[in-house]
């Protein structure tokens, strides 16, 4: 009985940008346990549309203040009700849940990847490192979304001085293109070192697939989160599974941490 | 006044009338680290086959409106890591735990009873003969009343257990086929496994489940779920246990008003972890509140 | 590009795809004050029985999660003062006019349609053997597939109005049912009428339906319904109607892609009387945006 | 095609008592053509948490302001949902729907029935015929309620100048017991005339068969105003039926308003 149905008070709701938006969640519980990767299953209201509770990754914690963030997008009716929550509302959480990313040693290298909202969890990550004084000249951010609108939290990561690249899908800046391609060419020019680097990625999952080609073909120790459609979210239910090379593993409860070049996504 | 929530199924006393529905519990333990397992009447696991079963591709769930559909299509570690590896876990409970069997031939339903008979930790199978999501067998021996009864008979001759019989709600008239496993020697009758249901991907084209169909639950279906319950339970001798959408008190009242001695909470688990226990406090408070002496004193109270 | 929404059962031609459920927009009538009934592929009516029917005391309905329950016992104005004071306002529509039929013995269907035969203003009959709210005949000729054969089949022998079999979802089987009507000579077949259920007062210790069970209907049955039409379209070779929780434009486009060459609106009408010529305008605006010249082409066409 | 879906932007919410609310609507169509007794199927949201409409009367029209009101008590989902409505909210309504209550002569008296919310249609009914110049003094109004703190708008009716007469049923303020048995009282009493009088009645269901009852025993000429649970609102479903002396009779369409004396309510 150590985990249990947390009650957070609602803190603040920013709107960062067209349908994103960042919570800040007050809960001296989740804020003391939680780790980069967990996440937590949200239950947006208490009627039954909709009804099951919706997942989250945890973005940032604050444990002096006892408080985490959520970062989320709108694209459904869980996400747009939550977007219309005011601060004192109280949320219903079960947090954390899942794995966390296991974490570089102080003399690897860092690279991270992420795909428009991949960002919540790496953000805490890299997050993470700084704070344990990690070299920000370390780390490699990878950081791709469809047109330059969607670009979050940039000025946060430029200010912390580790190295970023981005990209947009249209080419309206950085880059133009997935930003799985532009990593290619940097690990094609050898400008990113393999050895004694841990990868981490985090997106939608055509991307996580190229990234898990990419990892099993340079044998790159890399660590991506997935997302699934999520039930229970604790692994009582078997409905959340990815298939890997070892079978189904429910990405809940064995994730939603994968090494990248177990899993088999279609 | 301490109000009586103990209820009986065969000679299995069970301290109150709140079970676990199979398949959204997995073997007890991920909701043992949110609450008190002992607190429940009991638990049922998810469904075991002989063999492990790996079930569907993904993605096996999707939401509906009040509801969702499954298709996990059975997956379980089989019976021998079953008894390995989840059995010492409920041995150690104190509450009363049901496996729920399932199985594509009737061979199969026997021999994964006989591997189950004297194990310790076992207090009653529920022998799922209601699955909508394999193949072969599982919902059909549900849809026949021979075949229910074959089933049924099959497992009740080579067990000494007590047999729960989970039914399916896809069927012209549950009442024929719950006379069926009573009269197979079933203990208990349990009420509703899912409804067949599909949902689709507009913008894909293509269903949302990797299985196309899958099973419905969740309050969607409790208005299905009440009406066979009650409808059975006027007919058969043997205790109902009523499910499919319970997600508070008042829903497993309702139940039990309806005729269901025991009830089962399932996608219940998933909104909110805790929803079984809290039925067990609410049921306790209601009986408190309105003097009912013995839970089993509502049993089918409905005025008609 | 004006796509071409228009839809063929028997020899009659329809506007557009978009019927009206049978129960849920009496005769027509009342929702004519909101929009002109001209727009709709067609109008179905409610059941129409040979002697007028008062229908169940009330409560004759209640809300359940994303649906209703609804027990009205079938009443209508019988076939004489149907075709005397609602056939009328029908007749002068340019929309098409279905008329639904119930009984409780084959005779009854019959003599019904016997009366209705030839009237002005009639394009077709929908055949409900499905019913669940009557005690004889009704839902009974729709679970068995030789009694659905022998309804249809009288039916067919006495009419010269295409005809649409509705088919009652409270069944194991519904291709065989389907196929049993197909082989009677039904035109078309629709589905789903409404699921049996039941909802309780649990502070009155009451059925909320005086009927005690009623007609699941609306968005918690859309599941049931679409795992319904795509059986069924992939095994018979007449079209099939889809309905069950259709609320939108998206909704009906899945029964479509799912195999249902029409859709009817029941429930979603209470909820917005519009729904039905939204869903119109919908498939016409999808179709455009998709570059779709027949609606036709979209039938059947989900990707397994 | 003369009614419509009707968009109405919600002016003001008020709260006038516990868990008693007033809704101010804006809607020239609606304040047009509201009669006394008509009332409205309304939407309380977009999802199918509740699935149907909601039936309110029609509770003052301010014909000037294009604005009509609706006087509501929260007793589950549906009420609680349009109690935390924010103006400047679109409120999807039908309405008018039902008939009206039939008005009575200039020189004839006026006796109403209130219980609980079934003030909400009478306090329309005696401000119309306070504007059309009916004497007050040939008003009498009861009103009865469970507790003093349902009482509502009495310090509005007492402004008019009709007669009051309030009874609460713990006996808190006024008469001590039912609406009914005071209205029996005074009837026995031959403190009311019968001839020449009309009366309207509103309210729960059993004191409303009470009405019913009296009706038909002093031969009142008595409209009642009925609740019934509503599908469709227009007529089309034969779902809300109350029974008559002439067979079922829709409440919708036929109704909500009724002569007393043909109502069968049990
Ligand atoms: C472990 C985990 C962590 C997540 N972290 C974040 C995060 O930090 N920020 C964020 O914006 N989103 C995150 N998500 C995704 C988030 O859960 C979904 O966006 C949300 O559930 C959508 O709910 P909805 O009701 O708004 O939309 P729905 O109506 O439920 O869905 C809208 C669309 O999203 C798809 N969808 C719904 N749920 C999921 C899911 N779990 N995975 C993939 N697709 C889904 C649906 O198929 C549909 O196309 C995470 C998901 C998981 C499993
Ligand atoms: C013509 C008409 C006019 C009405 N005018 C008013 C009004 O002016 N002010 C007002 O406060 N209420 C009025 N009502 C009642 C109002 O419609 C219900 O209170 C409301 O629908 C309850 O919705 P809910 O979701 O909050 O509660 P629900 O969960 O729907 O119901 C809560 C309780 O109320 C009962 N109930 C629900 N709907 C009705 C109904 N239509 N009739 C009787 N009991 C019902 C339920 O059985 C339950 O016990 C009127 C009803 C009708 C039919
Ligand atoms: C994810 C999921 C998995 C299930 N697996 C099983 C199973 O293995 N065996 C079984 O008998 N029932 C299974 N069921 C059915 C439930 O036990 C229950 O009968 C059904 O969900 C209706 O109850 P509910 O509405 O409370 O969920 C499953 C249900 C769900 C939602
Ligand atoms: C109030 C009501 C009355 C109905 N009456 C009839 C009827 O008389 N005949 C019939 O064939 N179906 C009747 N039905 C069933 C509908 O036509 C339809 O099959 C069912 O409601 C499912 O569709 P829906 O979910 O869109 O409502 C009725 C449904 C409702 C809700
Ligand atoms: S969501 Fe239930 S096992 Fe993962
Ligand atoms: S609510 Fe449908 S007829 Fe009255």
């Amino acid at each position: 009985m150590n985990q249990r149905n947390e009650e957070g008070l609602l803190l603040s709701v920013e709107n960062l940008g067209e349908k994103l938006f960042r919570l800040k969640i007050y809960s001296p519980e989740i804020a003391k346990k939680a780790l980069p990767g967990n996440f937590c299953h949200l239950r947006v209201n208490e009627s039954y549309s909709p009804l099951l509770r919706r997942a989250f990754s945890i973005h940032q914690v604050e444990t002096e203040k006892n408080s985490f963030e959520l970062l989320f997008k709108v694209v459904g009716p869980g996400t747009q009700i939550l977007s219309e929550k005011k601060p004192g509302e109280k949320i219903d959480l079960l947090a954390p849940l899942g794995n966390s990313f296991s974490f570089p040693e102080k003399d690897e290298n860092t690279v991270l990847l992420a795909g428009g909202m991949g960002i919540a969890p790496l953000f805490y990550l890299v997050s993470s490192l700084l704070e344990k004084k990690f070299d920000p000249q370390k780390i490699s951010f990878f950081f791709g979304v469809k047109k330059k609108d969607e670009y979050l939290l940039v000025n946060d990561m430029v200010s912390t001085g580790i190295r970023l690249h981005l990209a947009t899908e249209d080419g309206s800046s950085g880059y133009k293109g997935m930003i799985t391609e532009l990593f290619f060419q940097e690990l094609r020019a050898r400008r990113l070192k393999t050895k004694r680097t841990r990868f981490y990625a985090c997106g939608p999952n055509p991307m996580l697939k190229k990234v898990s080609e990419i990892s099993r073909k340079f044998k790159l120790d890399c660590q991506i989160s997935l997302e699934s459609h999520m039930p229970c979210g604790v692994g009582a239910c078997i409905g959340c599974v990815v298939n890997t090379i070892k079978g189904y593993k429910r990405v809940c409860k064995d994730g939603p941490v994968f090494d990248a070049r177990e899993v088999i996504l279609d | 006044m301490i109000p009586d929530l103990s209820v009986k199924i065969g000679k299995v006393k069970f301290s109150n009338p709140v079970l676990v529905a199979s398949g959204t519990f997995g073997y007890g333990e991920e909701y043992g680290a949110f609450f008190d397992l002992n607190k429940l009447g009991g638990i049922i696991t998810k469904s075991i086959t002989l063999n492990p079963r790996e079930g569907h591709l993904p993605p096996r769930t999707c939401e509906t409106p009040s509801g969702m559909l499954n298709a996990i299509g059975l997956a379980n570690v089989g019976v021998k890591r079953f008894i390995q590896e989840k059995l010492p876990f409920l041995r150690n409970l104190k509450t009363k735990v049901i496996v729920n069997v399932a199985g594509s031939s009737i061979d199969e339903y026997v021999e994964v009873v006989k591997r189950l008979e004297g194990k310790k930790g076992i207090d009653l199978l529920e022998i799922n003969i209601s699955c909508p999501n394999v193949k072969q067998g599982g919902i059909t021996f549900g849809s026949d009343p021979k075949c229910a009864y074959d089933c049924i008979k099959a497992v009740r001759d080579n067990s000494t257990y007590p047999i729960i019989a989970k039914l399916s709600p896809n069927v012209a008239d549950i009442v024929e086929i719950a006379l069926a496993v009573e009269e197979a020697g079933a203990d208990a009758i349990s009420l509703i496994n899912t409804l067949v249901g599909m949902a689709i991907d507009l913008e894909a084209k293509k269903p949302r489940l990797s299985n196309i169909t899958g099973g419905l639950s969740g309050p969607a279906i409790k208005p299905v779920a009440l009406a066979m319950v009650w409808k059975t339970a006027s007919k058969v001798k043997i205790p109902v246990i009523g499910l499919g959408g319970i997600m508070n008190t008042q829903d497993a009242l309702e139940f039990i008003l309806a005729g269901a001695s025991m009830i089962q909470v399932g996608t219940g688990n998933f909104v909110d972890p805790e929803c079984s226990v809290k039925i067990v406090e609410g049921l306790k408070e209601y009986c408190q509140e309105k003097k009912i002496k013995k839970i089993t004193d509502l049993v089918g109270k409905l005025k008609t």
